[in-house]
């Protein structure tokens, strides 16, 4: 699984978009596997929290999978519920 | 429309903050709760250019699918999937051999497009179907699919007479058009609506945008437009058998059939009522029961 | 745009996109509106419901004809057959606006008398020399005058420019016969050479059922005169051929017949493709122009002083009297200080072309290794470019190549994925062309004005930063122009004089050190040189060092310190007037409806109610209206020049003459001076062409630029190796070399892929199923692509035989989420005379069902 | 952290949000009673932006304005300019497409640079391909600068520097294009797509 690092920039329910550091932006749908829900979105981008995807791509999707998400920052980030 | 008034109270290049109530620049129309909003999406003004489904894809951030030049004029997007929520159709009916169309009827004929979208019935039977109540009716009479609570189980798939819901194979949860709910909470107008850039399709409250339509059907009439007819108002077309109206309702020129629409959309059998409250409390269970069964399984791995 | 210019003044669209709104009657031809320009299409479908007749020629039926009242197809490059017989049919019906066209334009001038029509030299104006395959104007100009050009050349290639001759539109009116008599005035010419453009000749060359041609000229005529207007909309369909600007000179003169110029809801509206494509002509990144609308010095025109410059370019009469003031504050705008009246205010630094530099004849000096050293800004030539594999090849010759994009373009990727190295040609380790790929940024990520199809600029806002090392234009050039003017600073060498005297002291904005675009439009509006006061109106600019200003045009835009007209962001309510001047900034003055003193009769009053704009106040004896007047404003209707004192400049234009950019302020119907290939359209097949000229054993126009060589070969006409007409065009979904909408998934998932469009009837002759694979070849190469199959493609059907089209969408190319072949593969390089621009509209091509290589 | 919901949450969750019990009870099944947590707290992001400007469509020459919001450096949304007479909030589909165009996976994000007969792009820092950009700009004019035809004719040029684009730049971009270029250089090749 490939992964990414960066900042969540907008979400819309289980999608997001994230902004990596060299300032390319990539594009998330929320797995059925993953470990968080789409409410728990909203307040990564809020709090500008750096994250890292772990992602695969789909084939009929423009989009990566994102499986899991991890803070890299230094306060974690408790999954809102 | 021309420019709202309001406008100029907004004259700065670099806005302080948001247009407040922004639907009533660009739609007429101030977004109030309690009060019940749709589209009125009008194919006589529809040029077909897709501004509708990308504007949707932007605004909800859903991601293109399915590349692949698909022969059916000049739609490459097929059907209203759990990432595409508006679809433009498109029908030639440029006619054969010499007798192609030259002189024609007033406004868009012989090449039907019509941008398709969630009819957000009433009632609504996706929602009936739904066990879990994620499928609910907003403060805006809309028809969402409240993520947080989808579970997935599809039952709304086969219970919409369009075909409009689908299960995401990726995130496992149902998906259509929301009617952009966010949007409608911060006085915006629907993302779809707003760009349409020849106000095909219209956006507002439903005895607006009823009184509106029937007008623009006499105006056709008169005009010599004779199949211009409304599809999914009470009583019309799609709306005079189970379901009783559309809040997305159309304005067609050819019979609903041409457009891949059914004629009298009908709500699945023994789904109404809340006699079934019961049978749906077993299904929330069982539903539950899988996912705590999920979440084991991934915690081993 | 030299065809509006000629004809009206201004190269430029004549009305802004809103004013559609009010026509009662919409042409759109050589334009597929509602696809390209779909919000300019919402004034059309604003004006239908009004009840305003909407009508659509083209070669195929598209989304724009499917809202339209009548759909006209015709055969790709027939426009002017078209376009002719319309004008027929208003000369020999007599439907022309009589006291709008008496008043303000040319059609009762008296032409020289030795003027022949294409009629009688089957094919040829007078003034033809077959050697340089040229015209001699002499034989076009007014009786007894030469009338200089409103064109940005304003000197004239007559045997004598600029002579006593010239003069002599000082001494009088031009000679007229209002009676319209006279065999050589330029109604009689006009009746004689349209003669032929019958109904009859209209079907047989375009292919149009007479009905329908007669069923738009109706309407047409009808939505003209007092009561009603009437407007024309066009883009790249009509300018794409080597006859491209005779079709929008056709067009210009339905509209002066019909009165329907300066006047609400009527006009000519250019529809161009680009977010600043108008401002790019104004500001021109173009090879034969200085800022709005000043010639390039020329070598082979007497342009070796400033003094003999403005002596040649400076007309005696009309607006462009101004030249010298416009000339010099440019000059003190570039080079400051170090200009001088000795050095001519710096003129003297500046390059001289010495012939044709635009895009077609670049690409061959390309590929010749002439040029070595190439700047790709934001453009895509290996998918735009024509003769592709030529452009792509050509590339592979350069030192060094720089491309600013957003992405990862075609060309710049040519050394390794381009076709020649794909086919094995040539290898990526052949190729010593340095390359950088610098990443651009986008509008909300840099601050400065786009000027719009109706020439109005709007300033953008820097909101974000563009991503990594994405960087603005006016970064790269500003920082770029440091780094010369530091290599070059103790250089002693006179040719280095120009880059050490440039003025290049812009203020610079934050960590990445952005120049101030506000700066730098504040120095194309124009200050005075001490005091650095900006600079109101370009009557103010003048000619003795005093006043700087880059750009004389865009002069009101930034009129004072801290006032940036461009950011105005008040529009009018529904309550009106709906011009919008506080939206915005407009050139010229911040006009919206150029000549639009024209929308009042000759006396100043409006020629109805309904169409009320501009009218002269008796009692504050000026013009008033609700858009800013378009003539001097306090010269009265009634003023006539006083001859007897040899009036200069806008003195010897009377209170009649709404067009004052040419130089007798009229508008040209017929056109004596400016272009190169006629003074009145007629009627030539495109270069490559399927039938024969049903005109004129002359083919097509004889002054086309056809670079004939053996990497460019042409099908000759009729050529029975490419039996069909091959039209290429755009898509809704897309913008252009598709850069900036294939590597959008969004957009690319609409149109997936490239496409040709074929009728049934063609499809047949093959067996071709929809989305089958068909190859489509022309002589310069061959490429495949999917087949739609459609009723929207018809055969047209001449009097001859029938001729079938094959459709072509051009936006692709390999990069990208959207792909498929390159189909300026297939086109060719030749160029219409007046502005080098290639004819990628109407070609001829081959047709096999499979995949090229395949067989089939 | 790995980010994840423990099987307790997610039950007390769902429990919470499931509306049917609350329908059972007598509340209105498909209104407020029925919203979940995140519909009850959900507001349009445009509501988040901390700088909202105006811009004008990077496509066609039509002029859509239109307004792009940002937050904390990044752009979040672009849509209509409400307040414009041109386009009164519409778009096309590439004008609604403007976000994803700013933020499409395929943009670049550094210099790329091919030497000589490579097969490789290597990246390569802004600043020393300026001055390698200025070095060979300045080179092969050097070479190549002609001051006047044979006849005495002063012509101040060079033919082997060209400059193609400027169509979908901004006036104050074109305008230094040309200064520089034209003034400045002495190019003559300096076209774009605006020859028409």
């Amino acid at each position: 699984m490939e992964t990414a690092e960066g900042i969540v920039t907008l979400v819309q329910e289980g999608r997001f978009k994230l902004v990596t550091g060299t300032g390319r932006v990539m594009h998330f749908v929320l797995a059925h596997d993953a470990a968080i829900e789409p409410e728990d979105l909203p307040p990564l981008a809020a709090r500008q929290t750096r994250v890292r995807v772990a992602y695969s791509r789909p084939d009929h999707l423009v989009a990566a999978i994102a499986h899991t998400l991890s803070t890299l920052d230094q306060q974690a980030v408790e999954a809102t519920g | 429309m021309t420019v709202h008034p309001r406008a100029l109270e907004h004259s700065e290049s670099l806005l302080a903050s948001m247009i407040p109530n922004e639907a009533e620049l660009t739609a007429g129309a101030r977004v109030e709760p309690g009060r019940r909003y749709g589209f009125f999406t009008d194919t006589t003004l529809c040029i077909g250019c897709k501004a509708c489904e990308v504007a949707c894809k932007e605004w909800n951030a859903l991601p293109a699918d399915d590349l692949e030049l698909r022969g059916t004029s000049y739609d490459n997007t097929g059907d209203l999937s759990a990432t595409t929520w508006r679809h433009v159709q498109f029908i030639e009916k440029i006619g054969k051999g010499g007798e192609r169309a030259t002189v024609m009827p007033p406004f868009q004929s012989h090449w039907l497009m019509m941008s398709d979208v969630c009819k957000h019935c009433s009632p609504a039977p996706c929602l009936e179907a739904c066990p879990t109540g994620a499928i609910f009716r907003t403060e805006f009479d809309t028809v969402v699919v409240q993520q947080d609570i989808c579970n997935g189980c599809g039952y709304c798939v086969p219970a919409c007479p369009f075909g409009v819901v689908e299960v995401s194979l990726e995130d496992g949860k149902a998906h259509k058009c929301t009617l952009c709910y966010d949007r409608l909470k911060g006085g915006l107008e629907p993302a779809c609506a707003k760009s349409c850039p020849t106000d095909s399709i219209q956006f507002g409250a439903l005895d607006d945008l009823d009184a509106h339509a029937r007008r623009r059907v006499a105006v056709l009439h008169e005009k010599g437009v004779t199949s211009a007819a409304l599809y999914g108002v009470p009583g019309g077309p799609g709306a005079d058998g189970g379901l009783d109206r559309f809040n997305a309702f159309f304005l067609l020129t050819a019979p609903p059939e041409t457009y891949n629409l059914p004629r009298a959309p009908s709500r699945p059998a023994g789904r109404t009522g809340p006699g079934l409250a019961s049978g749906l409390v077993t299904v929330a269970a069982l539903a539950l029961a899988s996912l705590g069964l999920f979440a084991a399984a991934r915690n081993s791995q | 745009m030299p065809s509006l210019g000629a004809s009206f003044g201004r190269g430029a669209a004549t009305l802004p996109e809103w004013d559609i709104a009010n026509a009662d009657c919409i042409l759109v031809m050589g334009s597929n509106m509602a696809e390209n320009h779909p919000i300019a299409f919402r004034f059309a479908l604003q004006a239908k419901e009004r009840g305003a007749t909407l009508i659509h020629v083209d070669p195929r039926f598209t989304r724009t004809s499917a809202l339209c009242d009548i759909y006209a197809p015709v055969r790709p490059g027939s426009d002017i057959a078209f376009l002719g017989g319309i004008i027929h049919y208003i000369l020999e019906r007599d439907l022309w606006f009589k006291d709008y066209v008496l008043a303000y334009t040319n059609i009762s001038t008296i032409i020289d008398e030795r003027f022949q029509d294409a009629d009688e030299g089957d094919g040829f104006f007078s003034g033809w020399n077959e050697e340089s395959r040229s015209y001699k104007y002499d034989s076009w100009q007014y009786q007894g005058e030469i009338v200089p050009s409103s064109l940005a050349e304003h000197y004239v290639n007559t045997t004598e420019s600029f002579s006593e001759k010239t003069k002599r539109m000082e001494k009088g009116p031009p000679p007229r016969d209002p009676t319209l008599q006279h065999p050589h005035c330029v109604y009689q010419i006009m009746r004689r050479h349209y003669a032929r453009y019958t109904p009859e000749m209209v079907e047989r060359t375009t292919g149009c059922p007479r009905d329908v041609f007669l069923k738009i000229a109706e309407e047409l005529t009808r939505n003209s005169g007092r009561e009603r207007t009437g407007a024309i909309c066009y883009a790249v369909g009509w300018t794409h051929h080597t006859t491209g600007v005779q079709m929008i000179r056709a067009a210009a003169i339905i509209q002066g017949l019909l009165g329907n110029v300066g006047r609400p809801g009527g006009g000519i509206l250019a529809l161009r493709g680009h977010s600043s494509i108008q401002g790019s002509t104004d500001i021109p990144t173009l090879y034969n122009m200085l800022p709005t609308y000043l010639p390039q010095p020329h070598a082979y025109k007497p342009h070796k002083t400033l003094k003999d410059y403005i002596d040649s370019e400076r007309t005696p009469t009309g607006w462009w009297h101004n030249f010298p003031k416009y000339a010099v504050s440019l000059c003190r705008a570039w080079y400051g200080d170090n200009g001088s009246e000795a050095n001519g205010w710096g003129f003297d630094w500046l390059p001289r072309i010495v012939g044709d530099h635009s895009q077609l004849p670049m690409t061959l000096a390309i590929r010749d290794g002439v040029i070595r050293g190439l700047f790709l800004l934001g453009q895509n030539p290996a998918v735009g470019g024509h003769n592709a594999a030529l452009v792509q090849r050509g590339l592979a010759e350069l030192d060094w190549l720089v491309v600013r994009d957003t992405g990862e373009t075609e060309t710049a990727s040519f050394w390794y994925k381009g076709r020649p190295v794909r086919e094995g040609e040539i290898r990526p380790q052949d190729i010593k062309t340095e390359v950088f790929l610098m990443p651009a940024s986008l509008a909300a990520e840099k601050s400065g004005t786009l000027t719009n199809t109706h020439r109005l600029l709007q300033w953008h806002d820097k909101v974000v930063s563009g991503p990594g090392d994405s960087r603005s234009e006016t970064w790269f050039i500003f920082h770029l122009g440091r780094r010369l003017k530091r290599l070059y600073a103790t250089s002693i060498d006179p040719k280095d004089r120009a880059i050490q005297a440039l003025t290049w002291d812009y203020p610079v904005e934050g960590e990445e050190e952005e120049p101030s675009a506000e700066a730098i439009l504040k120095e194309m509006n124009g200050y005075s040189w001490q005091e650095r006061r900006q600079i109101g109106s370009f009557r103010d600019l003048k000619d003795d060092g005093s006043t700087a200003c880059g750009a004389w045009l865009y002069c009101g835009v930034f009129p004072e310190e801290d006032k940036n007209l461009a950011r105005a962001r008040r529009a009018d309510p529904p309550a009106g007037p709906g011009t919008h001047l506080g939206w915005g900034w407009a050139w010229p003055a911040n006009r919206r409806n150029m000549y639009n003193r024209a929308s009042a009769d000759p006396d100043g009053r409006p020629w109805s109610e309904r169409k009320r704009y501009i009218a002269w106040d008796a009692a504050q004896r000026q013009w008033t209206g609700p858009d800013v007047v378009d003539f001097d404003p306090d010269k009265p209707p009634d003023y006539q020049p006083d001859w007897a004192k040899d009036p200069e400049g806008m003195e010897a234009l009377g209170g009649d003459c709404p067009f004052i950019m040419i130089a007798d302020g009229k508008l040209s119907l017929f056109t004596p001076s400016g272009l190169k290939d006629a003074p009145l359209p007629t009627h030539y097949e495109p270069v490559e062409s399927p039938i024969q000229n049903p005109f004129y054993t002359q083919q097509h126009s004889p002054t086309a630029k056809i670079w004939q060589r053996p990497d460019n070969p042409l099908a000759a006409p009729e050529d029975p190796r490419f039996p069909y007409a091959l039209t290429t065009y755009r898509l809704t979904e897309h913008h252009a070399g598709g850069t900036p909408t294939r590597s959008v998934p969004v957009t690319a998932e609409l149109q997936p892929e490239g496409f040709a469009e074929i009728s049934p009837e063609l499809a047949k002759l093959y067996g071709i199923a929809n989305l089958d694979w068909v190859t489509v070849s022309t002589p310069r190469g061959e490429i495949a692509v999917k087949a739609l199959v459609t009723e929207r493609v018809r055969p047209f059907r001449l009097d001859r035989r029938t001729v079938h089209e094959v459709g072509l969408v051009w936006h692709f190319g390999w990069q990208g989420y959207a792909t498929g072949e390159v189909a300026n593969i297939l086109t060719s390089i030749v160029g219409d005379p007046n502005t080098s621009i290639h004819e990628g509209k109407a070609l001829v091509c081959n047709l096999q069902r499979g995949r090229r290589g395949e067989g089939s | 952290m790995k980010l994840k919901r423990s099987i307790g949450e997610r039950v007390a969750g769902f429990v919470r949000d499931w509306s049917l019990p609350r329908q059972l009870r007598g509340e209105d099944g498909s209104r407020e009673a029925a919203a979940s947590t995140m519909s009850r707290g959900l507001r349009p992001r445009l509501e988040q932006a901390d700088t909202i400007g105006t811009s004008i469509c990077p496509y066609c020459a039509v002029g859509c304005a239109q307004l792009v919001y940002a937050k904390d450096g990044q752009v979040i949304h672009v849509e209509g300019d409400p307040r414009s007479p041109i386009n009164e909030g519409t778009l096309c589909p590439k004008g609604a497409a403007t976000l994803d165009l700013m933020t499409s996976p395929e943009r670049l994000t550094k210099i790329l640079y091919r030497a000589p007969h490579s097969d490789r792009w290597e990246e390569r820092p802004l600043l020393w391909a300026m001055d390698r950009i200025a070095f060979l700009a300045k080179r092969t004019r050097d070479e190549s600068f002609v001051k006047t035809l044979p006849d005495g004719t002063p012509v101040n040029h060079t033919l082997a520097l060209a400059s193609l684009g400027g169509a979908t730049l901004d006036n104050e971009e074109n305008y230094l294009i040309k200064k520089l270029f034209g003034g400045g250089l002495g190019m003559v090749w300096i076209e774009n797509q605006a020859r028409v």
